[in-house]
């Protein structure tokens, strides 16, 4: 067995963050800001995505490097998920460093958490056992759970964590029946060994059993169509930079798992469940969009959208597997900036005790807070899909994947569905723009401090990666076509002798 | 001479519209007047150096010049090119000499108008534009003048437009012509679809190597017809002729009378070979031409606004050179039409004439005995009037007489019939101008001294009024029309005009009376050099006049229609002169006729009800309420309204009960399950 | 020698009495305790897989379920409680200022 | 003998968890859960999982329920009333868990023939024990979960102090 | 140096670089900083884009484009930097980059409130529309294309007129929207089956007949196509969205809303790359094209609104080019392309003097209107002439364009087209009914109410200098079509399907519209051609295609 930390450096560097972030709290006295341990999280985080980086370097051109007698396996694929998750939470951090007034909030924890959670999605992203995996998975969801009923004294709050918690333990139940099913059909819990024995098992069955359960448990945590149910409410409770956070990280790394899930362990059933896909997609990005026409509550409408944008992510599924993996990973990484960075501006403009909600709160802004109107109206329209943004070339990237894939009329479904979402995008964009119907802006209530210069880096960075990811994205793009090969495992082991 | 000259004649008037249309506001009325003389007086000039050249020996018979072309794409090009021949030439003549004629008596009727240059400015652009329609040696280029003497048209006859009448009737003048067009349009796009050109030459040669025939060709005729009609106010497009006398009298004059609505006469003789080759098609302009002359005729009989009058008979003298032309004697029409040029357009001047020195009105009803109070006038006008009616030795005459006659002997199987109405109108004609002679110069005077002065500063700006009212009855477009109160100013008394104004209508009642001569018939001892001379052009209608056994029949001929036309003039002495309540108590005799006639037989109401109503109903009611605000929008609300109920849905789902989410989940999960479990069965692979 | 098949029923009808006892019960903490039934019915399954398998890691499996059940039940009571003390009450039909 | 086992707890399970269901007061459904844990400890066992089944014993009967319990107490939550929030857990939720459960056990039964049988006697005349034998893979081949399930309580720690503090 | 190569990229560049730098420039209230920094810049783009006439080669072959520039963009997919014009395009830039200092001179004193965030947007829209004209690969112009929506979107949307703005705002942009969304999928599927976005390879793939689908399949790709671009122009029934938006656009915006951006698409790609398609579709939208014509006359005749009148009568012009170019014949394409250059010279001069009269009264509604000709002669005179350009009188650029499309239409081999003719000839009467009738009730009679209460001026210095461009140009277009009709002319021939050669390879028959090709001679092209290579793959994936 080899226990090479390299391939555990950038989950390393979180968790010892977080632990370090933890030891320190307690030596800052109370009623002091908490600001040094984010600065301290800030920089463990830097430091886990230079490790990524130099995981990048090492991974290059050479096999994949597993470690830990197999349970984990760092190649373009993971590395690339964990640059994501590390940016990810490191603008999240950025932008919540302002972000508690009262040291009441225990920010120190809540640094700590954000670290912790990113470490168990790191693992979730880069763990070809379903143990570690699930383990992660745990990690992530707990933190999540924590963190969205972080503005404790608020009703809304505790109600989200506790849907949130619930059902997340209900999904949480059918993904460990799924794995539980693999294991039986195969007698193994690790992704390669899981397609090995599919290939050769006697009762298949179990193995379609295996592959649905799977598909509810992330289709949970992925938010899609029908086990979306949760995500409106949870968004719509929790704290603005933790929606940022939890709208796409923990995504990213379900989606990094489904990929590894279905197409590593279970290709050979991919005419059970592309169909299956299909419909999610459908269904997320039908609902997703439909559930947003008619919101006021301007974090409930972006987190609709998060859920179409999951069907959006999903209609990749049904291309190839080069394609599918590579348009997966870009579109993942494009939601990523474009969402966080929406969910910046929102910290920024309405603060902990979200003085702006409602559409109407948010007319005429662009009068009073124009820089950040025009960066939220930017990251609005990347949502849209205007081109010249990521958000376009994702949505392009992923329909060319399907209708590569034989799904022209997923493709035009899924277009169809865009213009739908324009609409409600828009009309978040002309509210922003118009003047007010009575020109007193002084009376409607706006979140006032400026924008300090950690926040300020963090528009920079988001907007920055969304006009890069739709103008120049060789770089990104070549990575993630990199990582899609690497997704298939090189060599597969015996399969387990079945009982005589 | 060089044949780059003819460059000129068009642009100068064109270079004059630049100067006046400009600058004009600045300048001087003085220097305003003197640029438009010159510039329209140069190009009277060269036309008189163009013929003396023409009538050398050894001249071409036709002079033409190629410029850049105009339109090029592959496959169909047209160039700026002009032609010259004999034809043009008579065109050219009358419009730039009488055209220049009412220039000089333009200048002092209009002395105290409001927008002096403007006028100027317009009669120039019109001389240009007619100057280029009759020079064009391609249908397009004379479409550019036909179209360009349009919007002359349009712009003199608003040129009072602070008045809606006068705004409608320009508009109205300029939508009717544009029916016109609309056939004309289609005829080129004809041509051009079956030869691949609009030159003149090009056409004209290949339609005598090989006529088309068949329904085609007739086509191409009648559409031509159809814009003919237009510009020169035939049945069924005329009605915007009586309306354009809302223009200043020398306008009515110069477009309404002499030149412009002659443009389709011209089109028709222009096209000849294309008329020759389709019967039809003559019969029909030969029947329009009939039908016309005679309903103008019987509405003219009844009006009292003296410029309405020469409106109608000006319609009427027009059907008979459309019959002409249907009776295939094309220089018949065209010496018609130069001699009606002189005699219409002095009519119209000695009538602006005596409205002026009536201080604008125009009613007849209001004038007489003026024999004495402005004499020139009188004689002057008194030339016109035996002229149009066919007076010998008048130049009427002679031009009717052809007219009629050649259309007796015409090969056409309604030739009797045509020729009967031509009769028929040339007793009414003279019956109605010797009315208008004997009410306005003869009898007691009926005009209110008092009101009467002048120099008035808008003469037509009463009369405008008078016909605002009119208007309001009769034309249709007009919308609403108020009459505005009269303005009226210190008493003056009634005086003759001076002398720039009379002398024109010196020199056009010479050209009345002797105008006729160079037409005189073999039969009547002339020699017809009118139509020799214009024998290059239409090498057909001579053999008939040449024949001598024909010459008695003619003479004949000439005899009737001497006679009906002093009938027509005895009638008219008895009924207002001798015994001047006779007319009165004819009209309550048969007054369901009278008012008939009266209200120019509803045309303009049947044209309003039954056209212009209908379009705009259907586009109120049926485009813009049912499909554009139905169909269209409705489709687009609808699609999206029902988007919106799918989002209400959705909404619904989020009731925010955890049990009914874990619900959602576990039905899902079934759902799921199955889907996965049963898919392969499905899936085609 | 009882059929494998018979422990994944039995863990099955588990299972589902748990999906429906968290749809039925309105008290969080018995929701909560459904859970802990439906994880318990996975278990069940593991352990007769690892024994059809004679896999170990199939325990092993479940040990770390345990485990992670554990680490819920701390969080997910402490949300509990935080819930508790801002409605006053612990009825999760009453839990739906969130909706639409 | 198994096949009795078998049925006996097998039964006590079911029973238990449908105590649960219908039991009004928290205590009784917690208490009942326990029945439920306890019979599955003993029907791990019959499948020759005895350290599973002590440490279902230990954790979970033990340490997790009575954490529940505590709790129940600290809140004192009374009977539940049978209030009528929602339609949608009963007009989709109950069929949709039948149907889950009718898929669930339509694919074992026809998987069954594949599936085997127990033989507790193999297992406990095995000479290596169980327990080395898991002790064996935890330390080696799955050394990594077993050290990062630690941040998974150090989570679950931070998380209960961050949400249970009572503010002042 | 030679700036062949760069010109293009130049031309976009500016207005962006333009717009970035007004982006930063600090708004004061009321001054003019950012009004004269977009002037200055919409002119010297203006001044670029004169190279293109400049350097213009008319005797290139038929199919080819110059000014390229073709650089790799995105490896894979294979997406390229290509641009590049041809005789269609170059006047439509030259026309674009005309119009944008007029629209701000239109805008000087309108937008008063927010000048930087109005010229900013004005300039991107400017960006999108040369983009738009100048792209050649179907990625980088599918994103012009869409790019081209939001400015005008935000525009309408913060200076709209009355309190309709927010809707006719999305009410546009869902319009646009959607379809192109359509849109985006038939180019995806265009490059799954060919495996290039290279709009000249695409060409001679379809002219090859190379593009390997079931005939059905194309069809629908090309209706895709053809229905995007329809709702921009708009034809005929897809005109919901014109009525409000054009009420609401400020001047500027309204400019550049319809017309010529979706004609251009139409003519460039679904005649591109679907040259049978669309002759299989001509008769359907010859017949649109001539009920749109009388469609929207006889909707401005009952118009109160004088915007409204405008939209419509926009539909109406817009008409005649899709009339125009769909009878496939060389005076039909001509005189259709020439008229999108009429037809928005006209619209703009329109609104400009719509404009000028808001700005003095107010209103946009007739009834108030009357009797201004005294008060304003020189808005009447403007008025008249452009009017009178509508109305397609000779001499005036209108005519040209109006009868050569009507004449093209006569000779156009398609079904019934003499009776679409003769309807869409109607127009003629109409147009001028409600264009005159529009001039008599705003200009001529008694004075109107606003007139009475509002005291108006005559036009201002800055507004001659917006409107006397336009009456020179209408005078020029009208008498020396020919200098812009020879560029013109290489398009319309080669489209038209005349030539016989229409590239290095590529021959067609002109009565049967079937196409050959020669390989070898192709191929050789392809080796000393840049494109040459693409063509090739091209090629491949066609054959690859035709052999399973």
């Amino acid at each position: 067995m080899s226990t090479n930390l390299l391939a555990l450096l950038p989950e390393l560097m979180l968790a010892l963050t977080g632990v370090l972030v933890m030891l320190a709290e307690p030596l800052i006295p109370a009623g002091r800001t908490r600001k040094p341990l984010g600065y301290l999280a800030i920089l463990g985080t830097a430091a886990s995505g230079l490790a990524a980086l130099y995981q990048l370097r090492i991974v290059d051109g050479s096999a994949p490097l597993t470690a830990f007698s197999g349970t984990i396996q760092i190649d373009a694929f993971s590395v690339f998920f964990h640059l994501l998750i590390a940016s990810i939470v490191l603008v999240t951090l950025l932008a919540s460093l302002d972000y508690f007034e009262d040291p009441i909030t225990h920010a120190g924890e809540y640094f700590a958490l954000v670290c912790f959670g990113a470490t168990g999605m790191m693992f979730m992203t880069s763990s070809v056992e379903l143990l570690m995996v699930f383990i992660g998975l745990e990690i992530s969801s707990i933190s999540t759970y924590i963190l969205a009923g972080f503005r404790k004294g608020r009703a809304t709050a505790s109600e989200a964590a506790i849907k949130y918690f619930l059902l997340g333990s209900f999904a949480t139940a059918f993904f460990l029946y799924g794995i539980a099913l693999c294991f039986g059909a195969t007698g193994s819990t690790s992704i390669a060994a899981i397609a090995a024995g599919l290939a050769i098992t006697k009762t298949p069955l179990l193995g379609w059993l295996a592959v649905a359960m799977v598909l509810i448990g992330l289709g949970f945590k992925v938010s899609a169509a029908p086990f979306h149910v949760w995500t409106p409410d949870v968004y719509q409770g929790a704290p603005a930079p933790v929606v940022g956070l939890m709208s796409t990280a923990p995504k990213a790394a379900a989606f990094a798992v489904l990929l590894r899930f279905l197409f590593n362990a279970t290709p050979m059933y991919r005419d059970h469940w592309v169909l299956m896909i299909a419909i999610l997609a459908v269904a997320s990005m039908t609902i997703g969009n439909l559930g947003a026409l008619l919101q006021s509550d301007v974090k409930r409408l972006l987190a609709y959208s998060s859920i179409a944008h999951a069907g959006y992510l999903l209609v990749a599924f049904t291309g190839t597997q080069r394609d599918a993996v590579s348009t997966a990973c870009f579109y993942t990484a494009a939601y990523a900036a474009m969402n966080v960075g929406a969910f910046v501006v929102l910290t920024q403009l309405s603060g902990f005790d979200e003085k702006l909600r409602t559409l109407d709160d948010f007319t005429g802004l662009a009068l009073k807070r124009p820089v950040l109107s025009a960066i939220f109206a930017f990251f609005l329209l990347s949502l849209i899909g205007i081109p010249f943004t990521g958000g376009f070339f994702g949505k392009f990237y992923v329909f060319s994947a399907a209708v590569h894939g034989g799904y022209t009329w997923l493709a035009i479904v899924g277009l169809a569905n865009s213009g739908v979402a324009c609409f409600y995008y828009l009309r978040l964009l002309a509210a922003l723009y118009a003047r007010p119907a009575t020109d007193t802006l002084a009376d409607t209530p706006t979140h006032n401090y400026r924008v300090t210069a950690p926040a300020a880096l963090a528009l920079a960075a988001t907007a920055a990666a969304t006009l890069v990811l739709g103008i120049l994205p060789n770089r990104v793009l070549h990575l993630t076509q990199r990582a899609a090969p690497t997704t298939t495992i090189a060599q597969a082991p015996t399969a387990p002798t079945t009982p005589q | 001479m060089n044949p780059q000259l003819l460059w000129l004649i068009p642009i100068l008037p064109f270079a004059g519209f630049l100067l006046n249309g400009t600058i004009g506001r600045k300048l001087p009325r003085a220097l305003v007047a003197t640029i438009a003389l010159l510039f329209t007086l140069a190009p009277a000039l060269i036309v008189v150096q163009l013929w003396l050249f023409m009538k050398s020996d050894g001249a071409p018979l036709a002079l033409s010049v190629v410029s850049c072309p105009w339109i090029a794409v592959s496959g169909f090009s047209v160039n700026f090119a002009f032609t010259v021949d004999h034809l043009t030439l008579v065109m050219l003549g009358i419009i730039t000499g009488v055209g220049f004629l009412i220039h000089i008596y333009s200048v002092s009727y209009m002395a105290h108008e409001e927008g002096y240059w403007r006028f100027f400015a317009y009669l120039n652009l019109f001389m240009f534009f007619m100057l280029v329609l009759v020079l064009a040696s391609s249908f397009l280029l004379l479409f550019v003048g036909w179209e360009g003497v349009g919007l002359a048209s349009y712009l003199l006859i608003g040129f009072y437009f602070t008045k809606d009448s006068a705004a409608n009737a320009g508009k109205k003048a300029f939508i009717v012509n544009r029916v016109g067009d609309f056939g004309f349009l289609l005829a080129m796009f004809l041509l051009i679809a079956h030869y691949g050109s609009l030159d003149f030459n090009t056409i004209f040669a290949s339609i005598a190597a090989s006529p088309l025939t068949g329904g085609l060709f007739t086509a191409i005729a009648l559409l031509l017809v159809l814009g003919a009609t237009g510009k020169s106010a035939q049945i069924p497009l005329y009605i915007w002729l009586p309306d354009a006398m809302e223009g200043p009298t020398p306008v009515s004059a110069l477009i309404h009378a002499a030149t412009m609505v002659t443009a389709g006469i011209y089109m028709v003789a222009r096209c000849h070979i294309l008329f020759d080759h389709s019967p039809a098609a003559l019969t029909v302009v030969a029947c329009i031409g009939a039908a016309t002359a005679l309903f103008a005729a019987t509405i003219g009989l009844v009006q009292h606004d003296i410029k309405r009058v020469l409106a109608y008979s000006t319609v009427s003298q027009l059907g008979y050179m459309f019959l002409a032309c249907g009776v295939g004697d094309y220089s018949a029409g065209i010496f018609h039409l130069m001699t009606h040029a002189f005699f219409k357009g002095l009519l119209f001047l000695a009538a602006g004439s005596v409205i002026h020195a009536l201080s604008g009105e125009q009613d007849m009803r209001n004038m007489g005995g003026l024999r004495k109070r402005i004499p020139i006038t009188f004689w002057t006008m008194s030339a016109g009037v035996f002229a149009i009616s066919g007076i010998f030795p008048f130049a009427g005459f002679y031009s009717k007489d052809e007219i009629l006659f050649d259309t007796f002997t015409s090969p056409n199987h309604l030739h009797i019939l045509l020729w009967l109405v031509g009769l028929v109108t040339a007793g009414l004609t003279s019956f109605y101008m010797f009315r208008l002679w004997f009410k306005t110069f003869f009898g007691t005077p009926r005009f209110d001294e008092h009101t009467a002065h002048g120099p008035t500063h808008a003469p037509d700006l009463h009369a405008a009024h008078l016909a605002a009212v009119h208007a309001s009855k009769t034309s249709t477009l007009v919308l609403e029309a108020e009459p505005e109160p009269t303005h009226t100013a210190h008493a003056h008394g009634v005086h003759e005009s001076p002398w720039l104004m009379t002398l024109p209508l010196v020199v056009l009642a010479i050209l009345s009376l002797i105008g006729g001569w160079v037409g005189i018939p073999e039969a009547l001892g002339g020699h017809d050099e009118f139509k020799h001379f214009l024998s290059p052009v239409f090498n057909a209608g001579l053999d008939i006049a040449a024949n001598p056994q024909h010459f008695l029949m003619e003479r004949v001929d000439a005899g009737i229609s001497l006679l009906v036309a002093l009938l027509g003039a005895f009638i008219a002495w008895y009924a207002y002169c001798y015994k001047p309540g006779t007319a009165a108590a004819l009209a309550a005799k048969y007054r369901r006729l009278y008012s008939l006639v009266d209200h120019k037989f509803w045309v303009d109401e049947i044209y309003g009800r039954f056209i212009i109503t209908p379009i705009l109903v259907v586009s109120r009611l049926l485009l813009n309420g049912l499909v554009d605000g139905g169909i269209i929008q409705g489709s687009a609300s609808s699609l999206a309204a029902s988007t919106r109920g799918g989002g209400w849905l959705v909404r619904r789902i989020q009731s925010g009960n955890i049990r009914s989410y874990a619900g959602w989940l576990a039905a899902g999960a079934a759902v799921v399950i199955a889907i996965v479990l049963f898919s392969h069965h499905t899936l085609p692979h | 020698m009882v059929p494998i098949a018979y422990y994944l029923v039995l863990a099955a009808v588990l299972f589902c009495i748990g999906i429906a006892a968290f749809l039925i019960k309105r008290n969080v903490i018995t929701i909560f305790m459904s859970i802990e039934l439906m994880l318990n019915a996975v278990n069940l399954t593991f352990v007769a897989f690892a024994h059809m398998w004679h896999q170990v890691s199939g325990q092993i499996f479940v040990f770390f379920v345990m485990v992670v059940a554990a680490a819920e039940a701390a969080v997910g009571l402490a949300i509990i409680i935080a819930l508790f003390r801002v409605r006053q009450t612990l009825n999760v039909d009453q839990v739906d200022l969130l909706k639409n | 003998m198994e096949i009795a086992l078998f049925l006996i707890f097998g039964l006590l399970a079911v029973a238990g968890a449908l105590n649960l269901l219908f039991q009004r007061h928290p205590i009784n459904s917690a208490l009942s859960l326990v029945v439920v844990m306890m019979s599955l400890a003993v029907l791990y066992w019959s499948l020759g999982a005895e350290f599973l089944a002590a440490a279902q014993v230990i954790v979970y009967a033990g340490a997790v329920m009575v954490l529940f319990i505590f709790v129940v107490m600290l809140l004192n939550a009374g009977e539940e009333e049978r209030s009528h929030g929602s339609k949608i857990a009963y007009i989709a939720g109950i069929p949709g868990a039948a149907a889950i459960f009718c898929l669930l056990s339509f694919v074992f039964l026809s998987e069954r023939s594949h599936l085997g049988f127990t033989n507790l006697g193999g297992y406990l005349s095995s000479t290596v024990s169980n327990i080395s034998e898991i002790s064996h893979t935890l330390f080696t081949s799955l050394l990594l979960p077993f050290e990062v399930t630690s941040i998974l309580i150090l989570v679950a720690i931070l998380g209960a102090v961050v949400l249970a503090r009572k503010e002042l | 140096m030679n700036f062949d190569p760069i010109i293009l990229t130049l031309i976009i560049a500016t207005p962006l670089a333009g717009a970035i730098l007004l982006a930063f420039i600090p708004e004061k209230e009321g001054s003019k900083t950012h009004a004269i920094g977009a002037l200055l810049i919409s002119l010297f783009t203006l001044l670029l884009t004169l190279h293109l006439p400049a350097h213009f080669n008319y005797h290139a072959a038929p199919r080819t484009f110059q000014f390229e520039q073709n650089l790799s963009w995105i490896p894979s997919p294979n997406i390229r930097y290509h641009l590049g014009v041809d005789g269609l395009s170059m006047w439509l830039i030259v026309l674009a980059a005309f119009l944008a200092p007029i629209g701000v001179l239109a805008s000087w004193n309108v937008i008063s409130t927010r000048t930087k965030l109005f010229y900013t947007l004005f300039l991107l829209q400017q960006v999108a529309m040369l983009g738009i004209f100048a792209a050649l690969d179907l990625f980088l112009y599918y994103g012009f294309w869409e790019l081209s929506l939001v400015p005008i979107t935000l525009l309408i949307a913060t200076f709209g007129r009355t309190e309709n703005r927010r809707r006719a705002a999305i009410k546009f942009f869902l319009y646009a929207f959607i379809p192109s969304a359509i849109l985006l999928v038939a180019i995806l599927w265009l490059y799954n089956l060919t495996g290039t976005f290279d709009l000249p390879t695409l060409q001679a793939l379809a002219l090859s007949h190379h593009l390997a689908a079931t005939p059905t399949a194309l069809l629908l790709c090309s209706i895709a196509f053809l229905v995007a671009f329809a709702v921009k122009v708009p034809v005929f029934p897809l005109h919901g969205w014109l009525q409000d938006a054009v009420a609401e656009a400020p001047t500027a915006a309204v400019m550049v809303l319809a017309g010529k951006l979706g004609l251009y698409s139409i003519l460039r790609f679904s005649f591109g790359i679907f040259p049978d398609q669309s002759r299989h579709v001509a008769p359907v939208l010859i017949a649109l094209g001539a009920i749109g014509i009388v469609y929207g006359s006889l909707i401005a005749l009952i118009k109160t609104d004088l915007k409204k009148l405008a939209a419509f009568s926009t539909l109406a012009h817009a008409s005649f080019v899709i009339l125009g170019i769909f009878t496939f014949t060389i005076i039909g394409l001509d005189g259709g392309v020439f008229q999108i250059l009429n037809e928005s010279l006209i619209g703009a001069a329109f609104f400009v003097l719509l404009g000028l009269l808001y700005e003095r009264y107010g209103t946009y509604d007739m009834r108030d209107y009357g009797g201004l000709a005294t008060r304003h002669p020189w808005m009447v005179t403007m008025f008249v002439i452009t009017v009178l350009a509508a109305a397609g009188l000779p001499m005036l650029n209108g005519f040209v364009g109006e009868f050569l499309i009507l004449s093209g239409s006569m000779q156009s081999i398609f079904a019934h087209h003499i009776f679409w003719t003769v309807l869409a000839a109607t127009g003629v009467i109409f147009g001028a009914s409600y264009l005159l009738w529009m001039i008599q009730r705003v200009f001529y009679g008694k004075l109107g109410v606003r007139p009475e209460e509002v005291r108006g001026w005559d036009l201002t210095a800055r507004e001659h200098l917006e409107l006397w461009p336009f009456a020179a140009l209408f005078l020029l277009m009208g008498i020396a079509s020919p200098f812009w009709m020879r560029a013109i002319d290489t398009y319309g021939a080669a489209t038209a399907g005349k030539v016989v050669e229409i590239a290095p390879g590529w021959y067609k028959n002109t009565e049967t519209n079937a196409y050959t090709v020669n390989n070898q001679e192709l191929g050789r092209w392809c080796l000393d051609h840049p494109g040459g290579c693409r063509v090739s793959i091209g090629f491949h994936v066609a054959a690859s295609k035709e052999a399973r």
